[in-house]
């Protein structure tokens, strides 16, 4: 089982595990706050089938730690009416895929609230779930559908890379009076990171970060994305003499644009990348939004990566054949740089 | 549901002695004003005063006033798409009703919600709602909420008889009753589900028997009886309140009109049928029987219905001279407030006029 | 009630409504193919909501034209069973909007059967649904997720413009081997067209159209977009001298981008529009392709119109400013013709 | 469930009289196979030949061995990802699950679906399904299916104690009752879902009740008892096939090892709890112990035990010899033949490598 990062009161800066950081975070937040409380399948006996949640109902008891019935549709709905009356529910999803059978009560009902009800209730609800891919649990298991959540008007959805980031977006989301989805992703929940204990405030929703700079190239990505660009940002350093800029969104919904937009006007060149699949995905937006605020300052097409566009397969090749792997990632950089003029 | 016989002079329903006069006499107004104000909802809804979907619940007024009149104010209400009726009952004033279907500024959704999404924070109305069984989820959890807040009030949810077959039913049954929670499910059988008959949409035609796959109480009641469904919801909530058990109450009535103003309501069922239920067992006319036997007179009728007509007219004047709302607040509710600063660096790149819209959430009321 | 189109027998090129179209399609093939059926709330005794099937059982009787109960997750995940033992069924959700309750049978079980089982067993059925809004609908029921059936490998995804291609597109997606999600759309059900009786035979999917020639300005749109388009193509010409091409797409997935970039090649602007929310939609997907596969022939950024980016609201005047009506394509047009060089 | 009494000298428990010794003797060679599978699966996960999740039947056998024992060939079977022994039981060669464990070309869904999705057409066994209740929908199709084109034979459909909370159960047996469908749906309780009992789960934890709220018969028999299973079954589909009507069976039995090879299992339950029922109705002792009253012989069952270990062992070698998808087949399947045509077009502007895929679905055997 996954130790329990040490409590605040150990101040000062730490690392640790972005799983650890979530954790944190919801130790933190519902300290601050009683109406804070998470429900889900298996947070609490179970500790959690990705470990995020464990020690919290022995911490926080039954009642703030609620383990449900295999009733998506019913929980997440539950977590809207509670969020109506003004509690603070953190509802967490095992994986992304079961989503789907909840779709209803995230896209027709805690998104329509504010604006059907003309601003007179809310929903400050905020839904964890982890997205991604490979580890071979196969086509039903394996997708990533951000840019769903992303288009819908009424949500917000926000995708953390660093367990600094992972702990104060997720304080946001859980202090923000409207329906959040917060995304998280399979792989990302062992990287390892600084946190600053000492600093309980919450992030800011809608920005995106810098996270490294560069001169030849800008790369988009958000969550586990991001830590691939990161590596193979440094292997086209290395080996390819290329100077790359990563810009981390963070948020999908709201899209710091103005970030991005600003890093290609400097590179004159972008490949955004994604875990999922990219064609009517995350990326196209991006690149739809960048070829129109940055025009005149392309030097190539604004490229993308993501998934390949099949249901994913058991077998490890073909898996790995799927992914956005690095080597996939540097190739897709090395056509963007020499693309076009 | 065999029609149930209208009282004769030879043995007159006086009602149930326990509810006052007085008390009698209001709930009847409220019945009358909820058919007065459906049938000029229609009407402007003809004359294109109204749009989208309209769906009037005529004939059922004593499960809508009923309901209500056992719930304490403290009580919060979650129903369906077929809500007028129950909002008036609630409390919702018809002015802010009438505003609502003609989407103007001062209905009690700022005209954004329409016929189908009337709520009402202050009355603990939370709506009006479009999905069929959508509601059902979301009622579970204001109940769980109440249970949060140590608040010792509960929840009715109304459903259809066709919204029984939706997985939605069946995850929140489920789920109130595993959490015990202080809510009342309450399933209007109004014989149809658009035009499919009960009887064509679920297995169990006896919908409150499926209360037992939840170890949950469940009843059926006359629902154009009103001192039955009172007596019925007033008893399920106590246990709700306080002993935190929910229940299914099913009560039988009839839609007069079709499933909503854009049907006329006869490719699944007969003239003869609709007939035959107004003339019996309407619920109005069951109540009039009752207060005159409890000595009103006809003049007292007439002038519940003049008052009933005069108050729904009056909402219709004010509605239309309520302002439309203003393009500039298109984007208004949508997030909190403070989301604008959020959203501000998302402009560049964006589409086409999306710069425009403004995130501010305040309707300037 | 509307009228039923006449019957084949009555050969030649005829003109009738979208929804007669359809009509007219369905019960060819159900005469054609004792395997193909009908299901969904409301198709037969009702006569269909918006009374695309009406007739129909009369004609084939309540097995082959069924009635459901309301349980959108139920029936459709029937649809999948019956295909997958070789029936052909013909799934009616009344709107787009309720698909969002059977999400999980459409994206995690039909798209998937294919390739997850290693192409061992198919699953060839037809999901008929209207999208769109315009009516005062309202925040729940007047939704376009296009794109986010498009961006799902296993699935197809058509959505015909004319009465024509209704017919023609909806028997090609009767006939194929794979789950095809046919989009129509509510406004288009009264649309007029002519249709050729005496040509029986299916369209072909993966084909855009260009349905109207132009040198200045390409416009890429699909289903009742499409229709507006050529409205305001014509606005464009008559009052401003624009020439204006309409490529209508049809088929969302697969999706024909030869025909986009080959006019975009001529007219080196585009306009991308659809009914639904552009941000993260099917404009953000056209966009991405064409400045990729059309980057050195663009004279200006690719441009998008959409709906407003709010739940719809109910007023009537809220409502006609979010739609994408003639008056802001005409301006984006005009943007579009008038940006960069 | 109280743990069933294991068989004494005193009593000899001989089984049903009925069922033919030979015939007791395949079917217990085949829980054998079943168990050793199970063991030989979590040693080649835990060797890293076999990935993804692996969710493993150990102790459930009677009920899948018995299950099929009471199914004609040509009756479909439908399950959850818990489907290992299942597959075998319908006549999956172990060779061929095992490679799909490997996620080989031989494998029955060439290594395309792995250890939750074993199928095979040709067994009539249609998966091998993920998200949980979501292969109900899909196996009441497969029943509408079988109607639809006049054949006789009924669907078994298996699901898990936790699955009966999710929606799609309710719409599923609505429909199956509402439509007449010859399907069977098989609840196997071994008492949890992952770590949640059925108590913290459902509100009516005698799961086979619930069938009464579509007028369906339900019942509920020991899971690890052979003949009871075989006898309810039988007597279900018969019913299914002959007339038309679905049933809900609940097996009781319990699984010995972690929710998937990746869970301990003891987070919930203790040791003691685990022990105690392999040692109380184990139902491999409890078959053997009816052989051995009927003469079978300490030597026979080694050598079934033998023979059990030899197929395992084969299969493994099977499946470790049979090559590796090519990575060119990475699309194959996904669509018909004939598709590659229709997304020719799709090319221009597509996403770097998309261009590289190719559609046509054989998969080269
Ligand atoms: C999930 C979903 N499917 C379909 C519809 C369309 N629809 C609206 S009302 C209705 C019938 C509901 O009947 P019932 O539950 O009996 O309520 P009533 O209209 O009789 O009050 C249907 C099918 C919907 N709104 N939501
Ligand atoms: C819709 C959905 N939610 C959650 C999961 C994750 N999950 C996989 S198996 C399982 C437990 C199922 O328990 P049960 O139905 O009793 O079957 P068993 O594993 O005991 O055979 C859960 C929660 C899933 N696969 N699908
Ligand atoms: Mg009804
Ligand atoms: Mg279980």
């Amino acid at each position: 089982m996954t130790p329990v990062a040490e409590k605040p009161e150990a101040a000062g800066v730490v690392e640790m595990t972005y799983r650890e950081a979530l954790r944190l975070a919801m130790r933190e937040e519902m300290e601050r706050d009683e109406r804070v409380f998470i429900m889900g399948e298996e947070v609490g006996l179970f500790e959690g089938s990705y470990k995020v949640t464990a020690g919290l109902m022995d911490e926080f008891g039954e009642d703030r730690v609620r383990d449900t019935p295999i009733s998506e549709e019913g929980f997440v709905g539950a977590g809207v009416g509670a969020a109506m009356l003004g509690e603070r529910p953190i509802v967490e999803i095992m994986t992304l895929n079961f989503l789907l059978v909840a779709m209803d009560q995230v896209i027709n009902h805690a998104a329509k609230i504010g604006a059907m009800f003309g601003g007179e209730v809310r929903c400050p609800m905020v839904i964890r779930t982890p997205n991604g891919a490979g580890n071979q649990l196969t086509a039903q298991h394996s997708q990533s559908f951000d840019g769903w959540f992303a288009g819908t008007p009424g949500l917000k959805v926000v995708a953390p890379a660093s367990p600094a980031d992972a702990r104060s977006l997720l304080k946001a989301a859980i202090r923000d009076d409207d329906p959040v989805l917060f995304i998280e992703n399979l792989p990302i929940y062992k990287e390892k990171g600084e946190v600053d204990l000492s600093d309980d405030s919450a992030g800011e929703i809608g920005r995106a970060a810098i996270v490294r700079e560069g001169s030849d190239l800008t790369i988009v990505s958000h969550s586990f994305a991001t830590v691939r660009a990161l590596k193979a940002a440094k292997t086209l350093e290395q080996e390819h003499g290329a100077s790359v800029e990563v810009v981390d969104l963070r948020s999908l919904r709201p899209l710091d644009t103005q970030t991005i937009a600003e890093s290609v006007a400097r590179t004159n060149r972008a490949l955004c990348i994604e875990e999922g699949w990219p064609s009517y995905g995350v990326t196209a937006e991006i690149a739809a939004r960048i070829q129109k605020a940055c025009f005149d300052d392309l030097d190539a097409p604004v490229e993308r990566v993501g998934m390949a566009e099949v249901p994913l397969p058991y077998s490890k090749p073909l898996e790995l054949a799927a992914m956005p792997g690095e080597a996939r990632l540097v190739d897709a950089a090395l056509a963007t740089l020499e693309g076009s003029r | 549901m065999p029609p149930t016989a209208a009282p004769t002079e030879s043995d007159p329903d006086v009602g149930n002695p326990q509810v006052p006069l007085d008390h009698r006499r209001s709930l009847y107004e409220t019945m009358v004003l909820s058919r007065v104000f459906e049938t000029e909802a229609e009407r402007q809804y003809k004359a294109a005063k109204i749009g989208g979907y309209c769906h009037l619940s005529s004939g059922q007024e004593a499960t809508s006033v009923g309901v209500v009149a056992a719930m304490e104010p403290e009580d919060i209400l979650v129903t369906g798409y077929r809500c007028h009726g129950f909002a008036l009952a609630k409390g919702l004033s018809a002015d802010s009703v009438m505003a609502e279907l003609f989407g103007r500024e001062d209905g009690c959704a700022h005209g954004r919600g329409g016929s189908m999404h009337i709520m009402d924070v202050g009355s603990n109305f939370y709506g009006g709602w479009g999905i069929v069984a959508g509601q059902l989820p979301v009622a579970t959890g204001l109940a769980l909420g109440l249970v949060r807040q140590g608040r010792d009030q509960a929840v009715v949810c109304e459903l259809g008889d066709g919204a029984v077959n939706m997985g939605a039913w069946h995850e929140s049954l489920n789920l109130a009753s595993l959490w015990n929670l202080p809510i009342v499910f309450l399933v209007v059988n109004n014989v149809y589900g658009m035009g499919t008959s009960v009887e064509r949409a679920s297995a169990e035609p006896d919908i409150y028997k499926r209360a037992a796959s939840y170890r949950m109480a469940g009843e059926r009641v006359d629902g154009n009886n009103l001192d039955a469904v009172i007596e019925a919801t007033g008893r399920l909530l106590k246990i709700a309140r306080e002993d935190r058990r929910p229940a299914v109450l099913e009560t039988m009535t009839y839609r007069y009109r079709g499933h909503s103003v854009a049907d006329a309501g006869l490719a699944y069922r007969t003239k003869e049928e609709v007939a035959a239920r107004r003339e019996n067992g309407d619920p109005l006319t069951r109540e009039r029987a009752r207060l005159a036997a409890q000595g009103l007179t006809d003049e007292d009728f007439d002038r519940i219905d003049d008052e009933a007509k005069r108050v729904v007219a009056a909402a219709v004047e004010f509605a239309d001279a309520s302002p439309e709302p203003a393009v500039e607040t298109l984007a208004a509710g949508m997030y909190a407030p403070g989301s604008a600063e959020q959203f501000e660096r998302m402009r560049p790149g964006s589409p086409f006029g999306e710069e425009a819209l403004t995130f501010d959430s305040g309707l300037g009321r």
